[in-house]
């Protein structure tokens, strides 16, 4: 009686259709894969698990490494958040590694990820978020996890592909949060209507 | 007086080309856009606008500004606002007001406007868009750095009308803040203002605009140049109608048109007084006397006065019968030190006692105050925050020095933040529009006139919204007070809406006269926000309705709600609570859930339970120290049931412990404590075990499970799940196994919360509705139903399993709890250990979790009810209070199961009064009896857990 | 309901010179200090009595409290002292011959959660054998003891009920404050304010005077009576309290008519509200968590408060905050008074009352007063002893520490 | 508002962090060996000083790292943040 695993799958926020707003887009990216690591900074196990992404786990508070879908975003001194799209092999592939002083947890379920993006972005943020979010503060590729209104996100200024020069996040919000932060956005962007 | 002619025909900033409507005390009348209720009222001649609280005296528009003391109404339309000075209400048509007796009053129906928050970081704040502001701003702007401007009125250039021609100012290169009061300095630069955005465009106003926002301000650096407020003089009448701060009869003039009488007198003790009399006469306003009691009055007036009096005072304001005696009509004027009285008629009489800074921000930030004597006011001596005042706000009194000073403060501002100011300064303005200087730099050298001396002080008001005058103060002085806080008190000085903005230094004056002190010794009364009064709608802001608090739901909420769902909030969770049929109430859909489970199959939703990883070498180790049991020799695929404690021994949360790796554990807590328990392994393993090499992950919302109860729970299980061997053998009680679930990679633990046979199915978060609903239809064969939390509760109490925070409450250690077997006697030490030795902890006599049976088995006992020992009891009844109590009902229910109530209580030395007979005094005075008895009331040989 | 407030008397009290010796010295002006040596001359007639202030006299929590009166405890010695000092309050208008305006409006204590209805239905159980009025209110008689509440079950968090002390209410500190004051200083006590404490001399285990900014006085015995402030005190003896000074904050608006009858307490979202006799409307927040004596908190605690008043009473929504503060409260771990015997002989400490110092005021007055003339507890402040932190014979009043499966 | 600098993440609100008392106070290194009464001591008594005080804080809603600050608590200017295992 099983059921192919596409059509049972469902985000937390399934069935979001955001109302249309000025110079704002709000939507969910659901199912990107995510794993936590939890490692020394600096030593062996940090290169290694380096090598295997491609890339360095950045080091710099608040700052994020990537390539292509790929991207490591720095969340404490010795925790990091893998993010890849949906469906990536990452989990498995880190899982290698885990043992000797390195923590890898596959948490792909745990948060959804909300974009927003659009030139007033910012404003819409501004609602709840404390971060200075200025371009010269919190440029394209910086990361903090932090409070929007009263939900804990993690918030990526990021690339949104489109003309580049418009501000777009991605705000990684835990699931069981998904349906307030989804409700709080709209209710702040009553304004933008 | 009627309005006629009190509109100058081309002074102000009017749009008279447009007629607004309004009503006031039931009356219409019109104003034009440009327009303050306050201005629109003097125009139409209505002089009276308010009583007076206490005494019942007539009150009417005292000043131009926020500083109002005495011009408050009540609005009714477009909606009820309260206590609403008239001189910050903008005019729109349709406004209604009526006014008040120093009481406002609420609307009776909810507010149906918006109001929201938003965070604004920059480089400088100024506060405040007069001359300094202005000019703080423009450099700052030119220099490069983010910029906020606020100010509480609705354009910028102040208070002063002198501001013409700001045209230097770049208004698109920073934030400018119209109709915004900055009302709040707190710690670390961070300001909050309040900007109303919607209430002058009246029924024009957008509904998805806020009506007002709260102004969340982190300032690099903060300019405060927020003016000063022009002091009254105490004299006998002095808030008569009609009487008012004399610069505000300019800014009238000049910003709305509208002249404040037809006759007036100017009473001042310092220069400013005369560019009243100068414009006022210009603009046709007969000026019936000038009062100054300097002998030599200083500067020359512009314009016809009809009598100078220097070396006078203003000794009383009268009314006439004429009016009811509800507005000014005479002056008396009297010589210094006394003499012949001259009364003059009038309708205006225009006071001005000096200047004060406005140092309320600037104290609120930790700022200290020193009284001047030059100034005869508080000017600012120095804050730890990253603050420069500017302008008339430290004294300065004329457009151009307050030009040159903001300029000054924003360059040492900028330089603060390593920004390199600009070499700029405004065009300076002419020599015109030069201020006074302080008063006792004029000649004549008169001290500081605060009151006038009289006799009778009984109508010299100091704060006229309270209604204290001099005399208020003399008598809390004779009565032993020494602290103008005390005096504060005694008279309630101060403490109207105004905050005593225009009263508190005529205050400390009096005192310091009657103590024989100066101002400076006395000191000053604290400074406390909002600086003006804040709607709480504002503060509130959208945190208002489901979004006061997340509400956390789980992957299948929305299953529950389909099927009807009753819900009940477990801290931000929201959680079914049980699953009524047609026609059911709690009681019944609990017994039929309960039976489903006991006799078939049942399942709930347990996916909020908390669940935390943990994952390194000393995983085992740290565990260890954590519970009051040894987690270390848990074996890979096993589970095993743990308590965590304070260090002062109190139980603090359970769950169980998966070992998945010989290195990895996973953890699940309570569904409220989820946050408090990773935040409490943390703080252990950052600040005391940092040598542990262990890390600890939140998975909580990683995974839906689905707990799956019953007899027939592993036929259902075995349908969904085929290539999992699932009986008991094999996949025995307190395990676990990774298989695949209804076609879902799933983790199923064979645990039990209910004493049945039962197994928790996780999956990953996304797939747990479609898991759900497989269960429900692989169930449907045997009936399985759907349960929440209560029969969950019923289930687990027939079984005497505690839930942390229902049957304890900080107060019960797992000795208390009956559970001595889950803690450690081996370990030397774990958290709470050395608390149990402790001589209270370690008493025989502490209350015990028991269970307790109704002599009559259809009583449910209230939960929280008290039981008694017979021994007490007196003929039967109880004795009077204090009653000795052994204890309290913890959980309570209807069982199916043992087909009669039940309840767990926790009572002292209850292990050791088993088969006791206890009483439980009701609501309705009955005294029930009940029979103590173990926690475990069904299945206590726990036969039923393998199915 | 909204009324003008009665005269204070024309005259309150002496500001004498500080004598070189004293009987007693209260060390803390504030309402305990005041009542205690009003208790100290009237019930013991202890008259050598001094009490320094080291600002002005109740200018402290005394001055920054929201004025709410109840008895209605969890454990029988918390109901015990505080429905001793109810009785106190009840009477204490004529006792010390002063209009302390002490309105019996009765307080609701709001459940909002299965959670709170079971630890309210406890309570009221508990303070009914303890002698305390209490009952269990549901949704429908909250609305009619007090009409504006929202009992809408489509709220965040609905009121499921309420505990209801119909003798609990409100007065008007100052004048409660000024009350003992004036009674005490008739009695002969002198009330020295500006008097900071610098030093404690102790001979041979025993307290002998105090050194202060107005000289060395000689004291046979010393009372701390200094709330927050109390830990600087005994540290000066070589004593640790185990007390923590946080601010706590309060707001009041601007004069409203009549609209709120009693008083509405919501422990869970860190509302407490009552309308003032002139017709302002009181409110307190919830504690901010850092230590500070700074008598300033956060303004994100009163927003918070705002939103979940405005929940409760949406009438509330264009009323406006006229002044916040705040006072610093001293917090015990158990959330329950110290009052009782030092290690030093002579030397006696009253602390520790969190939230409830005011209420209590009367109350621990009597029993202070009793327990440094008798160099011994009183038996209703004797379970507030110090030790209690060493044997763990906590009085805790957190209520439940943890939210259920 | 407090404005915390977290030792990893810079500035952030008060909001962001819990508060966890006074610093530097260790576990006992055997809590068995204590008397009663010196037990009680390290669960309860923490100081309350009136300036400057060493406490514990934790970047709950940014990093979770728990670090050592010294703040006054006369006027909550908070003079400097250390982490944890650095020198007081």
């Amino acid at each position: 009686m099983a059921e192919p695993l596409e059509t049972t799958i469902r985000s937390p926020l399934a069935g979001w259709t955001p109302h249309p707003l000025t110079g704002i887009r709000l939507a969910e990216l659901p199912f990107r894969t995510q794993v936590n690591l939890r490692l020394p900074a600096k030593g062996p196990a940090a290169d290694a698990v380096g090598l295997e992404l491609g890339v360095p786990l950045p080091v710099e508070p608040g700052t994020t490494a990537g390539s292509g879908e790929l991207s490591v975003l720095w969340l404490g001194p010795d925790e990091w958040l893998v993010v890849g799209s949906p469906g990536a092999d990452l989990a498995a592939r880190l899982a290698a590694r885990r043992g000797a002083g390195v923590s890898v947890v596959d948490t792909s379920a745990l948060r959804t990820t909300v974009l927003v993006a659009g030139p007033r972005a910012r404003d819409l943020l501004a609602h709840g978020c404390a971060l200075d979010l200025h371009p010269t503060r919190f440029p394209t590729g910086r990361c903090a996890q932090t409070l929007l209104a009263h939900a804990q996100i993690v918030l990526v200024a990021v690339d949104d592909g489109t003309s580049g020069a418009e501000p777009a996040y991605h705000l990684l919000v835990r699931s069981s949060f998904a349906n307030y932060l989804a409700d709080w956005l709209e209710d702040a962007a009553v304004e933008y209507r | 007086m009627s309005g006629d002619g009190l509109r100058h025909a081309t002074e102000g900033r009017i749009d008279r080309g447009t007629v607004l409507r309004f009503r006031f005390d039931g009356t219409a009348y019109s104003g034009h856009p440009g327009d303050t209720l306050a201005s629109a009222l003097l125009a139409n001649g209505v002089r009276r606008i308010g009583t007076s609280v206490r005494l019942g005296r007539p009150r009417g528009v005292m000043s131009a500004g926020s500083e109002e003391p005495t011009g408050v109404v009540q609005l009714e339309a477009p909606f009820p606002d309260p206590m609403r000075p008239a001189t910050m209400v903008e005019l729109h048509d349709g406004l209604v007001a009526s006014s008040l007796s120093g009481r406002g009053r609420l609307a009776d129906r909810p507010d149906p406007a918006r109001y929201d928050a938003v965070h604004a970081h920059c480089d400088m704040l100024v506060v405040g868009a007069g001359p300094a502001g202005l000019a703080a701003a423009s450099l700052a702007v030119r220099s490069g750095a983010r910029v906020i401007l606020a100010d509480e009125r609705p354009e910028v250039g102040g208070a002063s009308p002198d501001t013409e021609g700001d045209d230097w100012f770049d208004r698109a290169g920073a934030r400018v803040l119209t109709r915004t009061t900055v009302f709040g300095y707190y710690d670390d630069n961070y300001l909050v203002a309040v900007e109303r955005r919607t209430d002058h465009l009246g029924a024009a106003a957008p509904g998805n605009l806020a009506r007002e926002r709260i102004w969340r301000i982190r300032a690099g650096q903060v300019v405060l140049a927020t003016g000063a407020h022009e002091r009254p003089i105490a004299f006998a009448g002095n808030d008569l109608p009609g009487v008012m701060l004399a610069d505000s009869a300019r800014t009238y003039l000049h910003r709305y048109g509208v002249l404040v009488g037809r006759r007036a007198v100017v009473f001042t003790i310092n220069d400013s007084g005369y560019r009243v009399v100068a414009d006022l006469a210009a603009a046709g306003v007969e000026i019936a006397a000038l009062v100054d009691p300097r002998e030599a009055t200083g500067g020359t007036v512009g314009g016809q006065v009809g009598g100078r009096y220097g070396g006078h005072v203003v000794v009383a304001a009268h009314g006439d019968d004429a009016h009811g005696h509800d507005v000014l009509s005479t002056v008396d004027i009297e010589p210094v030190g006394g003499g012949p009285t001259v009364r003059v008629d009038a309708d205006a009489l225009l006071v001005s006692g000096g200047w004060s800074p406005v140092l309320h921000l600037y104290s609120q930030s930790g700022g200290r105050l020193r009284y001047d004597e030059v100034v005869g006011a508080f000017l600012p001596d120095g804050c730890r925050q990253a603050v420069t005042v500017a302008g008339a706000a430290r004294g300065l009194t004329s457009t151009t020095a307050c030009l040159v000073d903001g300029v000054d403060a924003a360059r040492q501002a900028l330089t603060a933040l390593g920004i390199t100011p600009v070499d700029w300064s405004p065009p300076s303005v002419g020599a015109g529009a030069e201020g006074p200087p302080p008063a006792t730099a004029a000649p004549g050298g008169v001290p500081d006139l605060r009151f006038v001396p009289a006799e009778d002080y009984s109508t010299h008001f100091v704060d006229f919204q309270r209604d204290v005058t001099v005399a208020d103060v003399l008598r809390a002085t004779g009565a032993g007070l020494r602290s103008v806080e005390h005096v504060k008190r005694y008279t309630t000085a101060g403490t109207a809406h105004d905050q005593g903005k225009t009263s508190g230094l005529l205050t400390s004056a009096v005192v310091g006269q009657a103590l024989d002190a100066g101002i400076a010794e006395l000191g000053h009364t604290t400074f406390r926000p909002p600086y003006t009064p804040v709607s709480f709608a504002a503060l509130a802001g959208r945190d208002r309705g489901q979004l006061y608090d997340p509400v956390r739901v789980t992957a299948i909420h929305d299953w529950h709600v389909r099927h009807g769902a009753r819900f009940e909030d477990v801290g931000q969770w929201r959680r079914s609570w049980y699953y009524p049929a047609e026609g059911e109430g709690l009681a019944e859909a609990v017994r039929r859930e309960c039976v489903a489970a006991r006799t078939g199959v049942a399942f709930m939703d347990a996916s909020t339970l908390g669940k935390i990883e943990v994952q390194g070498p000393d995983a085992g180790r740290f565990l260890d120290r954590l519970y009051t049991n040894v987690m270390s020799t848990l074996a890979v695929g096993a589970i095993r049931y743990g308590v965590m404690c304070g260090l002062d021994g109190m139980v603090f949360d359970d769950g169980t412990v998966a070992r998945l790796a010989p290195d990895r554990f996973l953890l699940t807590t309570t569904t409220g404590n989820a946050g408090p328990v990773l935040d409490w392994m943390e703080e252990w393993l950052q600040t005391e075990w940092p040598d542990l090499a262990a890390w600890c992950t939140s998975v909580t919302d990683q995974w839906a499970t689905v707990a799956v109860v019953g007899p027939r729970s592993r036929d259902v299980l075995a349908r969904l799940a085929p290539g999992l061997a699932v009986d008991a053998a094999t996949f025995p009680f307190m395990t676990w196994r990774d298989t695949v679930v209804a076609g879902l990679p799933a983790r199923v633990c064979r645990i039990s919360f209910s004493g049945e046979l039962a197994y928790e199915v996780n999956v990953a978060w996304w797939h747990g509705l479609a898991l759900w609903e497989a269960v429900y239809e692989a169930g449907a064969p045997y009936g399985i139903t759907p349960y929440g939390t209560e029969t969950m509760h019923v289930l687990r109490a027939e079984k005497g399993y505690p839930i942390v925070g229902q049957d304890t409450d900080g107060t019960v250690t797992p000795q208390d709890l009956g559970m001595a077997w889950v803690v450690s006697k081996k370990k030397a030490d774990f958290i709470g250990k050395r608390s149990f030795a402790r001589s209270d902890t370690a008493r025989p006599d502490r209350k015990h979790l028991v269970g307790l049976l109704p002599e009559d088995p259809t009583l449910l006992l209230p939960e929280g009810v008290h039981v008694v020992d017979p021994a007490c009891l007196a003929g039967g009844r109880l004795p009077e209070p204090p009653v000795p109590m052994l204890g309290h009902v913890t959980s309570s229910y209807r069982s199916a199961a043992l087909d009669r109530t039940f309840a767990l209580a926790l009572v002292a030395g209850g292990r050791d009064r088993i088969g006791d007979r206890l009483y439980a005094p009701l609501d309705d005075g009955r005294l029930v009896p009940v029979t103590v008895a173990g926690p475990v009331l069904y299945d206590p040989e726990g036969a039923r857990r393998d199915g | 309901m909204t009324e003008d407030l009665p005269e204070h008397p024309d005259f309150l009290w002496r500001n004498p010179e500080p004598k070189r010796h004293y009987d007693v010295v209260i060390v803390g002006g504030g309402g305990h200090g005041l009542a205690t040596a009003y208790y100290l001359a009237r019930n013991h007639g202890i008259t050598n009595v001094a009490v320094l202030e080291r600002g002005w006299l109740a200018g402290g929590n005394m001055a920054r409290n929201t004025t709410i009166i109840r008895s209605n405890y969890l454990w029988e010695a918390s109901a015990g002292i505080y429905e001793h000092a109810l009785k106190l309050w009840e009477g204490l208008a004529e006792d010390l011959d002063y209009p302390i305006l002490f309105s019996q409006r009765g307080v609701l204590n709001l459940a909002h959660s299965q959670q709170d209805v079971r630890e309210g239905a406890r309570r009221v159980h508990a303070n009914r054998l303890s002698g305390v009025d209490a009952h269990w209110l549901d949704p429908g008689q909250v609305k009619e003891v007090c009409p504006i509440v929202n009992i809408s079950p489509d709220v965040r968090y609905p009121v499921l009920g309420a505990t209801y002390q119909p003798r609990a209410g409100i007065a008007k500190h100052d004048y409660v404050a000024w009350g003992f004051a004036r009674a005490a200083d008739a009695l002969g006590v002198d009330l020295i304010q500006h008097c900071e404490v610098t030093g404690i001399d102790v001979h041979d285990g025993r307290v002998t005077g105090l050194r202060t900014t107005r000289g060395p006085i000689g004291a046979g015995k010393v009372a701390l009576s200094a709330a927050g402030h109390s830990s600087v005190l005994a540290r000066m003896v070589g004593l640790d309290l185990p007390v923590q000074s946080h601010p706590l904050q309060a707001l009041v608006s601007e004069l409203l008519e009549p609209v709120h009858p009693t008083v509405v307490m919501s422990n869970a979202v860190h509302v407490y509200v009552s309308q003032a006799h002139k017709g302002e409307l009181v409110m307190g927040a919830g504690i901010d968590a850092y230590n500070s004596y700074s008598q300033r908190g956060a303004l994100r605690v009163i927003e918070r408060q705002m939103s979940a008043a405005l929940e409760l009473f949406p009438v509330f929504a264009r009323a406006h905050v006229l002044r916040t503060w705040g006072g610093i409260v001293d917090v015990t771990p158990d959330a329950s008074a110290i009052v009782g015997l030092t290690p030093i002989d002579g030397l006696y400490v009253n602390c520790g009352w969190g939230t409830g110092g005011f209420k209590a005021t009367p109350g621990v007055g009597w029993c202070y007063a009793h327990t440094v003339a008798h160099d011994e507890p009183h038996p209703l402040n004797a379970p507030f002893r110090l030790d209690r932190f060493s044997t763990g014979a906590l009085i805790d009043e957190h209520g439940a520490a943890a939210v259920a499966h | 508002m407090l404005l915390i600098r977290c030792p990893w993440c810079g500035p952030r609100d008060e909001t962001e962090f819990h508060y966890g008392g006074a610093a530097h106070v260790a576990y006992p290194s055997d809590p068995a060996a204590l008397s009663d009464e010196e037990w009680g001591r390290y669960l309860f008594v923490r100081e309350n000083l009136k300036g400057p005080f060493a406490e514990r804080w934790c970047h709950t809603a940014g990093c979770r790292r728990w670090f050592n600050a010294v703040r006054d608590t006369l006027t909550n200017e908070i003079l400097r943040v250390y982490r944890i295992g650095e020198p007081a």
